[in-house]
């Protein structure tokens, strides 16, 4: 089916697809990846940040008018909001009463469910997309391969929010304190830091950060109330790579991407899916705790 | 009876022995899985292709069921439960997902996603609610038993369970495996009640839905398990009419349940011990 | 006499941390032995390394003339060695009771078949779990409390709870890792009255980790002394008491808690 | 909670105002209004009750009101099921229009033939829905759409005879029953009428939504069209992507998934792109329909053919109504399996008494220019 001299070409194609599919789940990872590190717990209502996000960022545009940079700025803003609206309602008082952190995740399941439906009900459960805002016209690679202009983009923005982050993270006293906190939120406490702004910042950044991802979702795919589904993908990157750990969270995306790319392109496409998760769980029997996990062993 | 509430029943019947299952590994081993529909999805195909195909009765082929997901439970179960948290439940989500995938692929023995129709409609009422029965004895017998305790201090801390002599990899095995019979039974049950199963049925959204009727009840609470299967079953129906809200709703309540009593309806009591104390507080 | 438990040259290091160094001592059938030493000297650790929490970097541990170094902690316990905790581990949420029966259990099986039908041994066997679980509960003067919330009891009563639960394992060694932390005097007293007379009626071999010299010199009459991980010292509670390393660890110790 | 608390309180007004009100024919409706097909549940509940009203402003149905029961059954045949029962038993309808998803009325066949209740499938399009395994027709199913053999017939029909190619890549959705049918029958009729699949690849509907992995081992192919059974934005993204990829010279070609929400997505890559579908938006029958439905809701309609469908199935239901001369439905059910010529808004109908599939209804070819979708040509493949 394929001829020869396609091959190299072909092959180089699907790295360059692997690369761009793994920077949007980065986006996602992270933020997931961030909140678990300080509490502990998978936050499913991660992907109902991004459909605000992508839908904030719709909103301003289609109906505010506003340019691609205020409405960007106002979907961070918004979906940043949402997501400690959202801490402050349903995690708050669980993790103020208990540390059973499956009660956090079940509300946060319960939470996904809810802004879905918002979404299904205020909006409707139209596909809708961007205007392009952001040029997707085709640009060749030295005539070695072809991409979208937007892929660039989204790998290039990937990069400077997370690189944003890192700083953000390294340089700055409240980084300081949210890497203090993930070492042990209570000791954090006991330090004197305030844990309840401290939280709301973390939501706040992953929010924003999940912003991002659907922006970049919703133009380069769709927008729809179902997009936060997506999220899956990116919490097995995240879990391969080691939860609470931001590289991690970076280089299981990658590698996520690379593997949906080539297992698609020259293995099968039916099984996409089965491949990720074999590799899931190949990465999880060989490193339980995932390839940047800390390896935390209870005290006895 | 009308059609309408004896359809209600026997999926009320089906929801508990599946709600079992998942209690059982949630509530009394500990584990949280995100991918249990699988399970049911495994035994609804194992039923459907031996009655249709294979003309056996419904009576052993549902059992047939059973033991297939059990099967499959154990060979996933013993690389994967070493997994502990978070890590098994996103582990356990993409199993489930893997599993349907096969069997969405698999069309020369699935017929694929076109689903598998003419499966014999065994489900009466009475088989529905005999099975119900008969599991819920078994389940209840098993709960206060050596094993339930042995379940119940690997949940608690397994450390001081493997001190105590129990080898926790095994017990967490044993309750997968035993949750997995269930939902392969309550799948098989499902798949001759609507005579029609298709992959598409078993997917995430039904896994959430049974960790959260078990998480509504109460971990750790057999009989809250079967009283959040009654109440959401219940609610469902009731707020048919304004369609669109319902799965608000449901969420909603799911927030909650967790803001307000994150323990569950029962927490982790049993029925019988809040009447007691009930008739206690009386005399 | 024979050894009932032997470690030669044991070593387990964290991180670049030696934890225990080359450790090496016996203890014989039926001894009560102390293991002491001031805090992070790795008293715990060797705990953990008997029962298989932790597997040894070097050395080898032989339990009753069996090897037991690669053993899982599982079967390390079924081979006969129970053991408390430092930091409590009873199930806080079940009851007094169920805690000694979930362990009990062990020596008392019947089939999976008897348990989720409740016919066969079901019936007789949990009988005795519970009559076994009730007998060792008034031994150490808890059979009233018997039905109450593990986690609601007061802390010497948890402590007791949990030698409880380690002896109805029926152990040939029995490990106690401060038995008597955060009691207070009185108290104290009361357990070694508690320890010796398990150490008799049970014929049990005890090693005991106290932090507190005073219960060990009283009631063991074989005591190692560690500090850093090694072995620093070892025999009657005479020649430790007047051993000069043990003195400077001790006082030390005292020194920097001052 | 303050809204739900005011919806009960409708809804009791609503029950007790229906207890008035009791000259009325009840018919239920199965909607998706929630759940996978959430994007096409609003158009056709809105459909729906723009018929119901239409009919009714003219007087009804034997001279009473038609009243329309809605149920959600979240895109999902076992909560169809109970939605169903619950209609027969509990709102005593006398038939029910919907549901979308053949999954769903494969389950309930054999619920309506055992109560006796017609039901009419508005795009549950898999030869299933009514006629059982053993090709005997389900007595109380109908269908007012085509069904996925006919369906994939035109699509290979099409791309050979019409336009004339030879070679074709398929990229399907291996979750969905629709896209694993269409692309049955297409490469069935595809191949006899001379063609060869040169590329069949799958994805996952749902979760899947980059498919360039696929289509740039399509575009290494030398395939002349692509052909994309799929529903929604499994048929946007493919476009948009493939000419993000640089794919130009290929075409596009599909059936009734087609929605003109696409273009909002794709954009000028669905230029020049071909779907088999049910109707027109330019089908001069039909602007009274797209008038009013905007007039009433104030939106384009851009899900228009289950919207149409529902709408027309409710049209037919009350034709078969009167001619049964009785709301009792099995004389509402002879009425349906008799229907001749019926001229309905998109279509006219007769139903084969063997199967409960329209017979010989005619597909509408669109096509899309400038953004808008256009009529291009009826067919009824040879």
């Amino acid at each position: 089916m394929k001829e020869v001299s396609h091959g190299l070409e072909t092959f180089l194609q699907q790295v360059i697809n692997g690369l761009s599919l793994g920077s949007v789940y980065a986006l996602i990872a992270v933020g997931y990846s961030l909140v678990y590190s300080v509490l502990l717990f998978s936050n499913f209502a991660h992907g109902g940040f991004l459909v605000v996000g992508g839908y904030a960022c719709y909103a301003a545009l289609k109906v505010l008018g506003a340019n691609i940079w205020v409405a960007s700025a106002m979907s961070l803003v918004g979906a940043g909001i949402v997501a400690v609206v959202t801490e402050r309602l349903a995690y708050k008082p669980i993790r103020e009463r208990t540390n059973v952190t499956l009660y956090l995740l079940i509300a946060s399941m319960g939470m996904s469910i809810v802004i879905e439906n918002l979404f299904v009900i205020f909006v409707g459960g139209r596909f809708r997309a961007l205007p392009p805002v952001i040029p997707t016209s085709p640009v060749s690679l030295f005539g070695l391969a072809t991409t979208s202009a937007f892929d660039l983009l989204s790998l290039v923005a990937s990069v400077v929010f997370l690189g944003a982050l890192q700083i953000f993270l390294l340089r700055t006293k409240w980084g300081l304190a949210i890497r203090a906190a993930a070492y042990d939120l209570r000791t954090a406490g006991l330090m004197g830091v305030n844990v309840n702004l401290l939280v709301s910042i973390v939501f706040f950044v992953a929010g924003a950060l999940a912003a991002v991802g659907g922006i970049f979702l919703s133009v380069r795919y769709t927008l729809y109330p179902q997009l936060g589904g997506i999220t899956i993908k990116a919490f097995v990157a995240a879990v391969i790579g080691g939860l609470g750990s931001l590289p991690g969270a970076v280089v299981g995306s990658i590698i996520l991407g690379l593997a949906e790319m080539l297992t698609a392109g020259f293995i099968s496409s039916q099984l996409r899916d089965l491949v990720v998760f074999s590799l899931l769980v190949v990465t999880l029997l060989v490193k339980p705790s995932g390839l940047f996990g800390k390896n935390v062993s209870e005290k006895v | 009876m009308s059609g309408y509430t004896e359809g209600i029943i026997i999926l009320l019947c089906i929801n508990a022995i599946a709600g079992m299952g998942v209690s059982l590994l949630t509530g009394f081993a500990g584990v949280f899985s995100l991918g249990h529909a699988a399970y049911m999805a495994l035994g609804a195909y194992t039923t459907a292709i031996l009655t249709v195909q294979y003309s056996m009765h419904w009576l052993p082929a549902i059992v047939a069921g059973g033991i297939v997901a059990m099967i499959v439970a154990y060979f996933i179960g013993v690389p994967t439960l070493r997994l502990m948290g978070d890590y098994f439940a996103i582990a356990s989500l993409g199993l489930g997902e893997a599993i349907r995938l096969i069997l969405e692929n698999w069309q020369s023995v699935t017929r694929g996603a076109r689903g598998y129709p003419g499966i014999d409609p065994y489900t009466t009422l009475p088989v529905a609610v005999g099975a119900f029965l008969i599991l819920l004895i078994l389940m209840f017998n098993f709960i206060n038993s050596r094993y339930g305790r042995a379940c119940k201090a690997c949940r608690d801390d397994y450390i001081a369970a493997s001190l105590l002599g129990f080898n926790t990899a095994n017990i967490r095995i044993l309750a997968l495996v035993l949750s997995a019979f269930y939902c392969g039974v309550a799948g098989a049950l499902l798949g001759g009640f609507l005579s029609f199963i298709q992959p598409v049925m078993f997917d995430m959204m039904k896994s959430t839905e049974l960790t959260a009727v078990v998480v509504f009840g109460g971990l750790g609470s057999m009989s809250g398990t079967l009283l959040g299967t009654l109440v959401i079953t219940l609610v469902t129906e009731l707020f048919r009419p304004i369609s669109q809200y319902r799965m608000l709703i449901y969420g909603a309540v799911l927030v909650i349940i967790m803001v307000i009593r994150p323990e569950g309806i029962l927490g982790n009591r049993e029925l019988p011990s809040f009447f007691r104390r009930f008739l206690r507080r009386d005399s | 006499m024979a050894a009932i438990i032997e470690l030669t040259n044991i070593t387990k290091t964290f991180g670049g941390v030696r934890a225990v160094d080359a450790i090496s001592f016996s203890v014989e059938r039926g001894e009560l032995a102390g293991l002491i030493g001031p805090n992070g000297a790795g008293k715990t650790t060797v705990f953990n390394l008997i029962t298989g929490v932790y597997d040894p970097d070097q050395g080898s541990i032989v339990f009753d003339g069996e090897d037991i170094t690669p053993l899982k902690t599982y079967q390390v316990i079924r081979k006969g060695i129970a053991r408390t905790f430092q930091n409590l581990r009873l199930f806080q949420r079940s009851t007094v009771l169920e805690n000694v029966m979930t362990a009990a259990q062990n020596g008392l099986p019947y089939s999976f078949w008897e348990g989720v039908t409740h016919l066969g041994r079901w019936r007789g066997v949990e009988r005795k779990i519970r009559d076994k679980s009730m007998d060792l509960l008034a031994r150490v003067g808890l059979a009233d409390r018997a039905l109450q919330e593990a986690g609601t009891l007061p802390y010497g009563y948890q402590r007791r709870l949990e030698i409880a639960r380690a002896l109805s394992l029926d152990p040939k060694l029995l490990l106690l890792d401060e038995p008597a932390a955060g009691m207070n005097p009185e108290e104290v007293y009361a357990l070694n009255d508690l320890i010796t007379a398990i150490h008799r009626d049970f014929g049990l071999s005890i090693i005991v980790i106290e932090h507190h010299m005073d219960l060990v010199m009283e009631i063991c009459p074989h005591i190692v002394c560690m500090n850093f991980g090694a072995k620093i010292a070892e025999g009657g509670p005479e020649a430790i008491q007047r051993h000069p390393e043990v003195l400077k660890a001790y006082l030390g110790d005292e020194e920097e808690t001052a | 909670m303050r809204k739900s608390v005011l919806f009960l309180a409708m809804l009791c007004l609503c029950v007790v105002s229906g207890a008035w009100a009791e000259e009325t024919i009840k018919v239920g409706y199965l909607a998706g209004i929630t759940g996978d097909f959430a994007a096409y549940g609003q158009p056709e509940v809105n459909a729906v009750k723009l018929a119901a009203e239409e009919i009714n402003a003219k007087g009804g149905v034997l001279g009473k009101k038609l009243e329309i029961v809605i149920y959600d059954y979240k895109s999902r045949p076992e909560d169809a099921v109970n939605a169903v029962r619950r209609l027969i038993d509990h709102d005593k309808v006398v038939a029910i229009l919907g549901s979308a998803s053949s999954g769903a009325n494969i389950a309930t066949a054999p619920l309506v033939n055992r109560a006796g209740i017609p039901q009419i499938g508005t795009l549950s399009t898999n030869p299933l829905v009514t006629v059982d395994e053993k090709g005997k027709v389900r007595p109380f199913m109908f269908r007012i759409c085509f069904i996925d053999p006919y369906q994939g017939r035109l699509i290979g029909y099409f791309a050979a005879k019409e336009l004339k190619k030879k070679k074709a890549a398929i990229l399907y959705d291996v979750g969905s029953d629709y896209s694993q049918g269409l692309r049955e029958y297409f490469t069935k009729s595809f191949t006899e009428y001379g063609g060869t699949i040169v590329a069949d690849y799958g994805f996952r509907g749902g979760q899947d939504m980059d498919f360039r992995a696929q289509l740039t081992q399509i575009k290494a192919t030398d395939a002349e069209i692509l052909v994309l059974p799929n529903i929604g934005k499994d048929l946007a993204l493919p476009i948009k992507q493939a000419s993000e990829l640089g794919m130009k010279d290929i075409i596009y070609v599909g059936g009734d998934g087609y929605g003109e929400f696409m273009v909002e997505i794709a954009g000028k890559a669905l230029d020049g792109s071909y779907w088999m579908y049910h109707l027109a938006r330019q089908d001069p029958a039909m602007k009274p329909f797209f008038d009013s439905y905007k007039a009433k809701y104030n939106d384009d309609c851009q899900e228009f053919a289950i919207a149409v469908l529902a709408y027309d199935s409710l049209y037919w239901l009350a034709d078969s109504i009167t001619r049964a001369g009785t709301a009792e439905p099995k004389a509402i059910r002879d009425a349906l399996e008799a229907t001749k010529e019926l001229k309905l808004h998109h279509a006219t109908l007769t139903m084969d008494p063997k199967t409960h599939n329209p017979l010989d209804k005619d597909a509408v070819v669109l096509t899309v220019q400038d953004g808008k979708s256009v009529f291009f040509k009826k067919i009824r493949p040879q």
